[in-house]
């Protein structure tokens, strides 16, 4: 009974055994267990993260290489509504399952050791294991309407961890920002629900890539226009999922929130919305004004992202906007249709980014500070980090023959089959940029002189350095993976000119970088570029500015407005119409001074008074 | 002419210092070739300190080396020398401040005999143990 | 056995008011509890009695009243009476548990609030129009007393404000069920009957009309609201959580008992204005909401942005969007006194509703942090995040709406959103921050303040979690409800052709 | 020293904002005001931190001397029975100088509650650990660390680390400890800055535990005078820590890795390094007024502009701290008032029982404590080094008094920063 194939057929059971954890974490809440500490909790989900990790692992095993399969559990039936949950079991569903539960049990050892400090271990470990539910319930679910919970479920578990140090003004802002920007991108998801559901009588992705089909092949027909509006509502919402302009702006004051979370949010949590989104591409691949959306915004990301990256003096806000470059990159690539590609870059991206954001707060714990300036000179304490820094660069950008350089590559061939000559030269300027902005990082941390701040700093403990250095070996090993399940979409006649010119892209960023602030510290290279360009990116294009003044000067002034119009206009004028005068309260006022038996009498008198008027509304007739 | 741990021996009142150069193994830099200036605190200023301290320094030569080095100063220094400096730098490497106005100050202590000349060096009596910082 | 529902409150009510012996505070309370916890046990036994077959009226109790008036003792109960029924039983018991233990004159204010459940569930309960009406007019006079004994300030002005504004109601409504009794040509005012009279349509349409100004007072939607902020602001917490989850559900059921009941047809010609009405409710409430500092007052107008949800479920007129509206109706009740008792608490802790003076609430150990979490939860139920009641209900009547009147959906959608908007600067500002070491030496909340909290926060997120348990009850009645009318554009509508068509309905509406 | 009231009538008040604050300092009294209630309070919370204290030094030295480059050590606060039954320097029959008149093995407290924890059980020591039934050694770490980062408070001990002696010192140890090794010695060969970096980090560890080791039997004999009736003002308190910390001043700080059989000395005892200046005043420096903020508390971003851009700006200290978030997320004194509320004597249990919520809120009302304590501590601090750079405080000579009275401003002058809680502590009901 308990062969490979019973634990894929019971891989439902995957989301519930972190829910599971997270549920019994309430106990250690500080108002239950109080004479112990908290950290059992984060013990415990430990021990379900390994369960649904095994139990991915088995389950993937089983489908390797078989049809995909499909499960659908009941959840509600109302009307004409019939709302089942269908799960599907695939190697791509469960592979993504076990990436995500092997990067979540490492982001919990190694919070284990980030947050060794901590009281609040019940909260952080409850709200991981959230996620990390969310997450594989996402991958496993077929279907556009759960998503969409699950994505909402999110963002409101995205608030929470966010707001976890909740006594920090900042990280309340942030929280709210997060929670607020990722609800607008739902809600335009929400709508897109709706409104395909009467066109297509199904959330399922499978059935909607049908439907699609049917559309095309034309015996289904629809308005051009219907089909625009859906299709930007379903790229509008993977939008503020996945940080791009311009909503953008919560991931960077997300950064507020621990570390540990940041790994997560930035390598896997911004990547559902590309899921959904390479999900969607079939239906959204039906209206060019949607595949427009998308390339446009993903291009705008892709560059402007990196370019921000690389001006900004914050450790982790380096990293926040290069998520948003590579979710651009994604982004170009579902609207040129290259699902294949861009799902490959969804793993690389989330594998690579993770060690990145390990290694940066692994120097970051002991260094105290986030600012690179006051960095510097820590290869010779540091080098474990370092290394695993660089093995990090190396995976996420397109150096040969690491991991982030084959979907760059598959997504460069399929645009040169296509002719879009200016989308290659975005992803390449992007990857160059990028590339440019993480060397820096290194230089400004590792290179250079020692600091005050770095004067002292040994690597940290072992339990933030054995998983990131774990991590760096699984980053090395993308490459083989990609191999092994041969994950690389193009048939394999790599265009030697088009490699060459992607590792020149990378080799330009490096070397620029390198000259500028590993080799030869340059004490102030926002010279060379002018001041207002150099301000434009370092406050990111002026993004919360430009909200102060439209979004939220909106909604502010208009709820004053209304709340003004209410009190002053709309009750104004019905007191005006005829009750002021009753209103002024003086009539009755004599009542609250009485005693009971006056209460009593009144409330007699009332029921004559209305039997009365009952009676006379009746005789009147 | 003696020189300053001869000095020492010799006159009243320093029993505790000497004790304390003995144990610290201080002798024979203190006899040597010199020139040395030292500071030297009485048996009085050694009582002020409150128990105990004297007894867990004695215990601990190298420590009891640092806080007597405190004391000395490389180098002739008569008070008429003093008088223009701020401060001099003790053989502990930590500087002592020094005070010459109506009253000869060294540190928080005051020197009750000054310029005792040693044939290694000078002594002046002082009637607080100083320490650094 | 119905009856039950009505005279068994009513009974203990008298009892604790006029009994001659004497009773502490503590055990009228329980007392008071005792009674309700009956009502709502009978309640639950009402629930397995229910048949979910029968689309109409079961379980019915008739005696002759006054033929003469029309006037009968006729009650009934189907799906929506049943769910409405079942929030008055629970947050009855709910509001007694919620009130302070130290309050003055208990065995008055327990009596009438007994007395304004048995009343309530009366109208609930009632087929003939004259009684419902007299049920519905005979609750104001409780209510004026337990908000003007026991509000806080300004609550002479605000019970007489309501007192007008119910009053002035009762009148529109009262006009409405005459007009339909005279024209439908019987002096019985019984809903059969009534149900059964041919009115043509434009005659139907005023007294339609008549009647939604009367219950738009009750519910209530703009520009008819402005009692509302300050009856709820003024109301103590037990008093606003029977003002807000049951007593405004009188002006919803009104509406769809006897005005989509009574005049579908009208209903359906006046829907795409009904939909219109209802977004703009939604916006109205939700936006004014952002702006408000009392936490009670954003609270107040969150429900009547809820309400217009509710509004547009009815509009919509499919059989999605009426389950949906029902249940949104029970989801808003649960919630809004899930809020009402949150938030009391907080005032008798903290001693301020104000946004600008709360912090840090959370922090475990010197601030409310059960409540704080509870106060999430319930903020983001009413946002309707899923996995919580308030989620499910406004979908349905969203996706059930849509293809009917797609803009107004899409509004109320942008509603949701301005929702999030103020319950995050809610919980922002009351549960999260730095507590103030001046003035943070706060009372410790006690179990009895939290029973009820757990209780309604289980509910809303079982009902989440398993939402049919709410939506079945209500399924055959809103069927019966949308087969009324004889022409489509109902609930079949969830065809492509028509959806298309409405998609360009909308874009005039 | 001695309490004798000495009045300075020579000089004229003080015009300081904190002018009563100083004039008690100059009177010979402490910032913490004598009232019985604080001196209730500072006695019961010195009992209740001196157990863990028992812990943290006896693990730091374990730490530093044993475990010492251990790649994985998971099991570092697993102390050995040899660390446990370690005599006290200043306490139990074998000390020199016996600052506390009982054992000097791992205090009798301590050791029930590593034996049975809170639950009362006897489980074995990883259960224990697992569910957090423990003493929080993570708390002593980041104490070390403070003093570790915060480089520039202990100058001539820091300098030491850099010279070649205390190098090739290091170098035997690592290649002692690594023997038989290859991977690990390959990595030193690569790398040898990083292993470095690390024994630099290990000699702090001895460096406190060698602090502690003496506050412990200091605070438990306090504890113990409280309890027969011979301590009765806060003042008598604050002079029995400054007779300590003189009394202690001279002893020796050093660092001495156990490996086999044999004692590598990283840094010889020889070289001098005392108790006061390489220990305590850089621990007083870095622990009770600098450390760093708290991650929960400031915004670490960058352009947010919360972290000074100069470690001398730091004051984050106890002395510094909102205690109110204490018990949540991103407040890391909780693990140390979660040490302490184990072992609170009954008296303060009562005592807290009848004020704010009790039970509930005993981890803030005990901080708030311990923050009184400290604020005790630290004035034994300001008096001894008074004491040791300046004058009496009975010292006819005017301009004499007025250099102590310009110390204790100077002293005092850092607690005009608005987060200080030197204020708060002046009022019994900040509690």
């Amino acid at each position: 009974m308990f062969n490979a194939d019973f634990f894929a057929q019971t891989s439902w059971l995957i989301p519930c055994y972190p829910l599971f954890g997270a549920l019994l974490s309430i106990f250690w809440s500080p108002a239950f267990i109080r004479r112990s500490g908290p950290r059992p909790a984060g013990y415990l989900n430990l021990l379900t993260t390994v369960i649904a990790l095994v139990h991915s692992s088995i389950a993937f095993m089983a489908v390797w290489q078989q049809p995909t399969q499909f499960l659908s559990l009941s959840w509600l039936q109302v009307a004409d509504l019939n709302l089942t949950l269908p799960l599907e079991l695939s190697s791509l569903t469960l592979g993504a399952s076990v990436v995500i539960t092997v990067l979540n049990l490492l982001v919990q050892i190694y919070t284990v050791g980030y947050l060794e400090m901590d009281w609040g271990w019940g909260r952080i470990y409850s709200l991981l294991a959230l996620f990390e539910a969310g997450l594989t319930a996402l991958v496993l679910c077929d279907s556009l309407f759960f998503s969409y919970i699950l994505l909402e479920i999110l963002t409101l578990g995205t608030y929470l961890i966010v707001g976890f140090w909740f006594n920090q003004s900042l990280v309340v802002t942030g929280a709210r920002d997060a929670f607020l920007t990722k609800r607008v991108g739902d809600l335009i998801l929400l709508m897109g629900v709706l409104a395909l559901y009467p066109l297509t009588g199904t959330w399922n992705f499978s059935e909607l890539a049908d439907w699609s089909q049917a559309v095309l092949s034309g015996t289904q027909s629809v308005s051009p226009l219907t089909l625009s509006l859906i299709g930007v509502a379903l790229v509008a919402g993977p939008i503020s999922k996945c940080a791009q302009f311009p909503l953008h702006l919560w991931l960077d004051e997300a950064m507020e929130g621990p570390l540990p979370t940041t790994i997560l949010r930035n390598s896997v949590v911004v990547a559902t919305g590309a899921w959904v989104l390479v999900k969607l591409q079939p239906v959204i691949a039906l209206s060019p004004v949607a595949s427009g959306l998308a390339l446009t915004i993903g291009s705008i990301s892709a560059v402007g992202g990196a370019l921000i990256a690389a001006a900004q003096i914050d450790a982790k806000r380096v990293l926040s906007y290069l998520t948003s470059t590579y979710m651009g990159l994604i982004f170009i690539a579902v609207g040129t249709g290259q699902t294949q590609a861009a799902l490959l870059l969804v793993l690389t991206h989330a594998i690579a980014s993770t060690l990145l954001i390990m290694s940066t707060g692994s120097i970051m714990l002991n260094v105290v500070v986030q600012d690179l300036t006051q960095m510097g000179g820590l290869w010779s304490r540091r080098p474990i980090t370092g290394l695993c820094f660089l093995v990090a660069i190396a995976g996420l950008i397109g150096l040969p023959p690491f991991g982030g350089f084959w979907p760059l590559m598959a997504m460069l061939e399929g645009l040169l089959q296509s002719g879009q000559w200016g989308l290659i030269g975005i992803v390449l300027l992007a990857n160059g940029a990028a590339s440019f902005a993480l060397v820096r990082m290194f230089g400004l941390m590792f290179m250079g002189d020692r600091t005050a701040f770095t004067a002292r700093a040994p690597e940290t403990l072992w339990l933030v350095v054995l998983p990131t250095a774990v991590m760096a070996g699984i980053v090395l090993h993308v490459p083989l993976m990609v191999r092994n399940f041969s994950l690389y979409p193009v048939d394999s006649s790599l265009s030697w000119t088009l490699g060459w010119t992607l590792f020149l892209s990378s080799a330009v960023g490096i070397a620029a970088s390198s000259a500028f602030y590993v080799l030869e510290r340059i004490e102030n290279p926002t010279k060379l570029i002018p001041a207002m360009a150099n301000r434009l990116l370092a406050y990111d294009f002026y993004t919360p500015k430009v909200y102060q003044v439209t979004a939220i000067a909106l909604v502010d002034k208009l709820s004053l407005l209304t709340d003004w119009l209410d009190r002053y206009v709309v009750d104004g004028l019905v007191n005006f119409v005829g009750l002021s005068s009753l209103l002024s309260g003086e009539a009755l006022k004599y009542i609250n001074t009485g005693k009971l038996q006056l209460y009593a009498l009144t409330i007699a008198s009332f029921v004559v008074v209305i039997c009365l008027y009952l009676s006379w509304g009746y005789l009147a007739l | 002419m003696p020189n300053i741990v001869e000095i020492a021996v010799s006159t009243e009142g320093f029993s505790t210092l000497v004790a304390a150069v003995q144990a610290a193994g201080l002798v024979e830099a203190l006899s040597g070739e010199g020139p040395l200036t030292v500071f030297a605190p009485t048996d009085d200023a050694f009582a002020k300190l409150p128990p105990g301290t004297v007894q867990t320094l004695v215990d601990n030569p190298p420590q009891l080396a640092r806080i007597l080095k405190y004391h000395v100063v490389a180098g002739r220094w008569a008070q008429s020398d003093i008088a223009k400096e701020e401060s001099l730098p003790s053989l502990e490497s930590s500087p002592i401040p020094v005070r010459v106005n109506s009253a000869f100050e060294v540190k928080n202590a005051t020197v009750v005999a000054a310029d005792i000349e040693a044939t290694n060096g000078i002594i002046h009596v002082i009637d607080n143990v100083i320490l650094m910082g | 056995m119905l009856s039950l529902l009505i005279w068994l409150p009513i009974l203990g009510a008298l009892l604790l008011a006029f009994l001659p012996i004497k009773l502490s505070a503590t055990n009228a309370r329980n007392a008071a509890l005792a009674v309700s916890g009956a009502s709502l046990l009978w309640t639950v036994v009402l629930f397995t009695r229910f048949d979910l077959g029968t689309a109409s009226f079961q379980m019915r109790e008739f005696i002759a009243w006054l033929p003469l008036l029309g006037l009968d003792y006729d009650l009934a109960l189907d799906g929506l009476s049943l769910m409405m029924v079942a929030l008055n039983s629970l947050l009855t018991w709910i509001a007694i548990c919620s009130s302070s233990t130290t309050i003055e004159r208990p065995r008055f204010f327990y009596s009438l609030m007994l007395f304004v459940s048995g009343g309530v569930a009366g109208a609930f309960l009632a087929q003939n129009l004259l009684l419902f009406f007299f049920l519905f007019e005979i609750e104001l006079v409780p209510l004026y007393f337990l908000i003007s004994v026991w509000g806080g300030e300004k609550r002479e002005y605000a019970a007489t404000k309501f007192l007008l504004y119910t009053a002035l109601a009762g009148a529109f409504i009262f006009a409405g069920f005459v007009g339909t009794v005279w024209l439908g040509g019987t002096l019985d005012f019984s809903y059969e009957q009534a149900l059964q009279s041919e009115i043509p349509l434009p005659t139907q349409i005023v007294l339609l009309g008549i009647l939604l100004v009367g219950f738009g007072i009750k519910i209530p939607l703009i520009p008819f609201h402005t009692w509302l902020p300050d009856t709820y602001v003024s109301a103590s917490p037990p008093v606003a959580i029977m003002l807000g989850g049951v007593l405004a559900k009188l002006g919803t059921y009104g509406i769809f008992r006897f005005g989509l009941g009574l005049f579908p047809e009208a209903w359906s010609a006046l829907g795409p204005f009904l939909a219109v009405w209802a977004a703009a409710s939604v916006l109205y409430g939700a936006v004014t909401a952002i702006a408000q500092k009392d936490i009670k007052r954003m609270v107040a107008y969150s429900s009547i942005g809820h309400m217009g949800y509710v509004m547009l479920g009815g509009a919509a007129f499919t059989e999605l969007s009426v389950v949906g509206a029902i249940s949104q109706m029970v989801s808003h009740g649960l919630i809004l006194a899930l809020l009402f008792h949150l938030v009391g608490v907080v005032e008798t802790k903290v001693g301020t509703r104000q946004l600008d003076q709360l912090n840090g609430l959370l922090n475990p150990l010197r601030g409310l942090p059960l409540i704080s979490a509870l106060l999430v939860l319930s903020g983001m139920a009413s946002a309707g995040i899923p996995g919580l009641v308030g989620f499910i209900t406004e979908f349905l009547v969203f996706q059930g709406s849509y293809s009917v009147y797609p803009i107004a959906t899409l509004f109320c959608v942008v509603g949701t959103g301005l929702t999030a908007v103020y319950f995050v600067i809610l919980i922002n500002r009351t549960c999260f921050g730095r507590l103030d070491n001046e003035t943070a030496y706060y009372d410790k909340v006690t179990n009895g303040e939290r029973v009820p909290a757990f209780v309604l926060a289980a509910i809303v997120l079982t009902l989440g979690l398993q939402p049919s348990w709410l939506v079945l009850w209500s399924e055959s009645t809103s069927a019966r409800l949308i087969a009324a009318v004889p022409i489509t554009q109902t609930a079949a509508s969830l065809q492509l052709e028509t959806s298309r068509d409405s998609v360009n309905d909308g874009a005039h509406l | 020293m001695t309490t004798t009231i000495a009045t300075a009538p020579t000089l004229p008040a003080s015009t300081h904002q904190f002018a009563e604050v100083i004039h008690r300092l100059e009177a010979g009294g402490s910032m913490l005001p004598d009232t019985p209630d604080n001196l209730k309070q500072i006695i019961g919370i010195y009992k209740a931190y001196a157990v863990p204290m028992d812990f943290y030094w006896r693990d730091l030295l374990y730490i530093a001397e044993k475990v010492f480059l251990n790649p994985l050590p998971a099991f570092k606060y697993f102390i050995s029975k040899e660390y446990l039954d370690r005599q006290n320097a200043y306490a139990g029959d074998q000390a020199s100088l016996r600052i506390w008149r009982g054992p000097g093995d791992a205090h009798p407290e301590l050791r029930e509650f590593m034996a049975k924890g809170e639950s009362g059980r006897k489980l074995p020591k990883l259960l224990h650990h697992l569910w957090h039934d423990r003493v929080n050694m993570e708390f002593a770490e980041a104490c070390m660390d403070a003093m570790l980062w915060h480089e520039d408070i202990n100058p001539t001990f820091n300098a030491y680390l850099y010279t070649d002696e205390y190098i090739a010192n290091s170098d035997r140890a690592i290649r002692a400890y690594f023997k038989g090794n290859p991977l690990m010695l390959g990595l030193y060969k690569l790398f040898p800055e990083m292993f470095l970096e690390q024994v630099r980090r290990l000699s702090y560890y001895a460096n406190l535990g060698l602090f502690w080791e003496v506050m412990a039997p200091v605070f438990f004999e306090m504890s113990d005078l409280y309890d027969e009736g011979k301590m009765t003002t806060v003042p008598e308190a604050m002079d029995f820590l400054v007779n300590g910390i003189f009394a202690i001043a001279g002893r020796p700080i050093y660092h001495h890795v156990y490996i086999g059989d044999e004692c590598y000395e990283i840094i010889p005892k020889s070289q001098g390094f005392t108790w006061l200046y390489e220990a305590a005043l850089p621990y007083v420096e870095a622990v009770f007024y600098r450390t760093a903020p708290f991650r929960g508390t400031k915004s670490y971003n960058a352009q947010a502009g919360q972290v000074p851009d100069d470690q001398k700006d730091f004051h984050y200290g106890i002395l510094y701290a909102d205690v109110f978030p204490v018990g949540s997320a991103g407040i890391p004194p909780t693990l140390l008032m979660q040490d302490m509320l184990h072992f609170l004597p009954d008296y303060l249990v009562e005592e807290y029982q009848q004020h704010s919520r009790g039970e509930d809120d005993m981890l803030i009302q005990l901080g708030i404590t311990f923050q009184r304590s400290m604020y005790n501590v630290t004035s034994a601090v300001i008096q001894a080094l008074r004491c040791a750079l300046l004058y009496p405080l009975d010292d006819p000579n005017p301009e004499h008094l007025k250099a102590n009275r310009a110390f204790f401003e100077q002293q005092i002058d850092r607690f005009k920063r608005p987060e200080a809680r030197l204020d708060d502590i002046q009022q019994q009901s900040y509690r």
